[in-house]
């Protein structure tokens, strides 16, 4: 038997393999699409505690092997995320993370201590790559100090595993790891979106109606796994690996460069069974390769 | 679902009719599907396509050339495996006792109809409208049919509402419309739909990057807030869209 | 008649597309592939004042929709360019741009010396996005206070249009742009390659010796799009815009998004004939468009 | 070069050769094209393959599948369009006065030797070196030809530098001998010209971003100094690379 359980703070996953947010919704979308017990998480789509409506339209488009977003953060709001979608989701038997995040770092507080009290909330995930009205719009997440601070207080008001998400437009990476895990979070999320842009030519508008979005997909993989590798070389914490993930051989690299566990998103688009597949996949590798424990696996790359 | 593609013949100038084999007959006229027309992650998302018709095992849809995606799609041949996910959405729902439905379409916004006709019993008068003739073609005999280009080159020279307006079942408030087609043309009929009081659905088009509800970027606002296109549409009902 | 000529400094190039550093070689390579006369001009590989061996293989790897690559700016040095390659380039009758490099300030303006006095040079293009060994291999273009410096140190040499190159590796690029136009720079060219990583999961070894590597390719244009965005609200020098260009549309993004020129790099090892042919259709394009001078579609991007 | 595609065959169990369209005969055994085998994006670089024949307005390869590159490659069909660059490198160059080559293969390292078959007068010997049977099927007649599996299915059981080393015509000075394959089989084979002081040449293998030398990432290091595999070689003389 292959073990494939990994640990993220004080949560045990039954396969490394989640989903990640914003791609996969609240969880029941994908109800009849896989057995959500099969994941090793999801991720919610991020949340806030008010409803929150998002961008104008349009607020997608397709670049090459990937795509640009600029949702907007649009989610229920905590209050029916709570009562709405949560006991649904129970029922389902998923490993649950919120994804959350707030403008001014009281929100931030408020969320966490939401989804703190909230059972069948099994970690939270803190999305700082949102401007920071109190800091004139400049993201949460591009002031390795001002990081450090913010997780602090969060940590203060949850048990559960706190995971914090970087964001990947800063021009090294490992002050905001380090930070992270001096202010006591459990486990590194990286990376989120590249800022990026496309135009139509025949109108000569932006593509993305707030003009610049987020770049995810296959073709930002490179630069993910660069900065995960970063990560995992500065920090002790847990990494989860994110960006680009398509296939097993691609959540593998991830793993060996040091991740713990990884995280699909803009391929649940494409081909919503694939968290599944691919933890499916992940097991019958570790046969073939004769890998007893997943967690061999993880930091496994080799440096000559 | 990987089915085969059973036929690829073109329809009129501009268009293909791709059939290929699906398991079972529950899809609604209006509903559409996702295509993904390479393994490789180039082009990357699916691409929505409505159904267009849908009996014996065999699906079809009318795809137009528009870009990388539908260019891929459409030079595949018989033979060739697709990759569909669907049906999704919400299809056309006009009233039980209606007898007979004013359908507006353009382009390939016939494509649903094409499947209504083969569901429905109703008799459907169809309105197409199309820049030239290049346009046309992808008409099968729907019980009346009426043209127009905005060239004059075929039917009633101007635009489909003009036709629209002047036909006799207009006038008669118990009329049931519905709309396929660019978006232009669609707020055009929202407008007659509801300055003319008459009942009708629409069926709206968005860029959608997963078409079942998760990504939130095929987002249209209605006077119920924001909608996604692909779970609580394609098709809104006349007179509820916010353009 | 469409007027596709634009400037750069001093110099005019009859049409802004260009090819990039390091994926045109000495152009004597593509002189039978295309008539190197009927484009804007090419930018020959980095030099450095002597001839350089480069990394260790293997050093290329492919990404989705990009490549990686650490050739180690592998190049004949300033003396072998001038006495061996420059005088048959002169024959082509080709529009040269020279970019160099150095290690120190001293070694970047005394390549700057070397390549104002060589006839048949038409512009430099200084690569700033090398290792500084004086600041502890620091990257020259991770420093705006240091950019400037080194603009104006090589400014003083040099009469030739001088055109400063930028890393994306950066969290913001405009301060970086703006460095360039305060130090004197006539032109900035974006973007370089973005620092990324692959891994061979069945050795479990970087597919790339030095681990680390540039991705380029067609996977970048949207990040490349957006900073030549944010330097041309930033300067008002001409911007030169790179990155993933393969078709004559994403050029016609970089002109609107703001872009005087364009340069086409990894498309080349493609489509060889790429620059001329790209060239050949945004003369097509502007006839179709009833553009008579293109000056006229840079930053016509509608804002709404 | 965009030549329609005239054949595509299995060539035992691994391999599959495929024809297409070319205009012209100037090429030399040793040589490779570079193939793009998509119009997407993805797979982005076009892919190295050695000219396996070449006559009569048909060219030929032998293709393995190894990855994304050439599986998409290995399923194009007859009359479906390739885009091929080259011929590129530099060919085997044996002396014209030799008689006899002793030519050493692995997998496709066959194909080259294909080519030279069909454009040589001279004896051609050949040791063909495979992990099993499943490697075997690509060799055509050759004047000699000898076999070694690792598992010892077919042929000698053992390396084919075993067999290559038992062969009257080794100790024969004058000998010649060329080599295309798997880098530890070159690599082995380097190492026996040197130590029997025989003359070769051997072709090398290395990822490749252009094919025309201009990405620099296709270097070898030789006592010259580097060399780009497509430029320089992929042929090298036996006794100069420094693995
Ligand atoms: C519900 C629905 C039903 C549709 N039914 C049909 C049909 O039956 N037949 C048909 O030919 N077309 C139909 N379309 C439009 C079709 O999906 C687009 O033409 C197609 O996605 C364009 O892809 P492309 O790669 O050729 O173009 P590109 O311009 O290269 O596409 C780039 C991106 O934009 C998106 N996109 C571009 N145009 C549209 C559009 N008009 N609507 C939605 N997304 C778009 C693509 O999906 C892709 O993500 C439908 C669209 C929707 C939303
Ligand atoms: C001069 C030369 C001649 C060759 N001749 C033949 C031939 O006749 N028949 C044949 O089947 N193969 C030949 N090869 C090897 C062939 O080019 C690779 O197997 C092929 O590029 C792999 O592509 P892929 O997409 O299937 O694999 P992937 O692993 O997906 O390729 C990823 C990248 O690595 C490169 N790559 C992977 N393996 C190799 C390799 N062994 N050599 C060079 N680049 C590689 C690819 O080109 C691509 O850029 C030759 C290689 C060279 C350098
Ligand atoms: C449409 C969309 C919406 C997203 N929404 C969120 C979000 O709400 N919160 C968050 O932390 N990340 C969000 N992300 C980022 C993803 O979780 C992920 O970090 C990123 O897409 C990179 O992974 P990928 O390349 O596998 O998609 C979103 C991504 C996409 C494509
Ligand atoms: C193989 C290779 C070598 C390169 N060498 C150089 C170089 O010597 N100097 C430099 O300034 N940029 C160099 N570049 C960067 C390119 O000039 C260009 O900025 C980058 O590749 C992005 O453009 P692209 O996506 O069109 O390739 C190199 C790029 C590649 C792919
Ligand atoms: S297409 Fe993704 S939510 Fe509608
Ligand atoms: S493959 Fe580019 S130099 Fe050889």
């Amino acid at each position: 038997m292959v073990n494939l359980k990994v640990r993220i703070g004080s949560l045990e996953l039954s396969n490394p393999i989640m989903s990640a947010s914003g791609t996969f919704g609240y969880g029941l979308e994908f109800a009849d699409k896989l057995d959500l017990k099969k994941i090793g998480a999801f991720v919610t789509k991020g949340l806030s505690l008010k409803k929150r409506l998002g961008n104008q339209m349009p607020r997608i488009c397709e670049t090459p092997a990937g795509m640009i977003n600029s949702i907007g953060l649009e989610n229920v709001g905590m209050d029916a995320f709570e009562t709405e979608k949560l006991p649904l989701i129970h029922k389902t038997g998923a490993v649950v993370m919120a994804n959350f995040f707030g403008e001014t770092e009281e929100e931030y507080v408020e969320s966490a201590r939401r989804l703190e009290a909230m059972d069948g909330v099994h970690a939270l995930e803190m999305n700082v790559s949102c401007p920071n009205v109190e800091k004139g719009g400049i993201e949460f997440g591009s002031d390795p100090a001002f990081l450090e601070k913010l997780t602090k207080a969060v940590k203060k008001v949850v048990k559960k595993p706190l995971i914090v998400k970087l964001s990947p437009n800063v021009a090294d990476i490992r002050p905001f790891a380090s930070a992270v895990e001096n202010g006591g979070g459990d486990a590194i999320s990286a990376i989120n979106t590249l800022k990026g842009m496309s135009i139509d030519v025949k109108s000569r508008t932006p593509k993305i109606k707030r003009v610049f979005g987020g770049l995810s997909g296959p073709a930002i993989k490179p630069v993910a796994l660069r900065m995960v590798y970063e990560c995992c070389n500065t920090v002790k914490i847990p990494v989860i690996g994110i960006g680009g993930i398509a296939s097993l051989n691609d959540a593998l690299e991830f793993l060996m460069a040091g991740a713990t566990a990884v995280q699909i998103g803009t391929m649940n688009f494409v081909e919503p069974e694939i968290c599944q597949r691919i933890a499916g996949e992940l097991s019958a590798w570790c046969v073939a390769e004769g890998v007893s424990d997943i967690t061999t696996v993880t930091g496994s790359l080799k440096i000559a | 679902m990987k089915p085969k593609i059973l036929r690829n013949v073109p329809m009129g100038k501009r268009y293909r009719m791709i059939d290929f084999e699906w398991p079972d007959d529950n899809a609604q006229p209006g509903q559409f599907v996702m295509i993904r027309v390479t393994d490789s992650v180039d082009p990357l998302l699916r691409r929505p396509m409505s159904i267009a018709g849908l009996a014996n095992g065999r699906m079809s849809i009318v795809c137009a050339v528009l870009g990388k995606g539908t260019a891929i799609l459409s030079e595949k041949s018989e033979g060739d495996f697709l990759d569909v996910t669907g049906p999704y959405g919400v299809g056309f729902n006009p009233p039980e006792s209606e007898t007979a439905l004013l359908c507006v379409m353009g382009g390939v916004g016939t494509a649903p109809f094409l499947f209504l006709k083969s569901r429905s019993n109703k008799k459907i008068i169809a309105f197409y409208g199309a820049a030239d003739k290049d346009g046309l073609g992808i008409q099968t005999k729907f019980d009346e049919m009426h043209f127009s280009t905005v060239d004059g080159s075929v039917g009633t020279k101007g635009l489909v509402t003009d036709i629209l307006l002047a036909h006799p079942e207009i006038k008669n408030k118990n009329a049931f419309l519905l709309a396929c087609g660019p978006k232009g043309m669609l707020k055009a009929v929202d407008q007659i739909c509801v300055r003319e009081k008459i009942q009708g659905e629409l069926s709206l088009e968005e860029r959608m990057g997963c078409g079942f509800g998760v990504c939130l970027g095929c987002m249209v606002e209605t006077d119920e807030g924001n909608k996604r296109v692909c779970v609580e549409g394609p098709v809104f009902k006349a007179g509820t869209v916010k353009w």
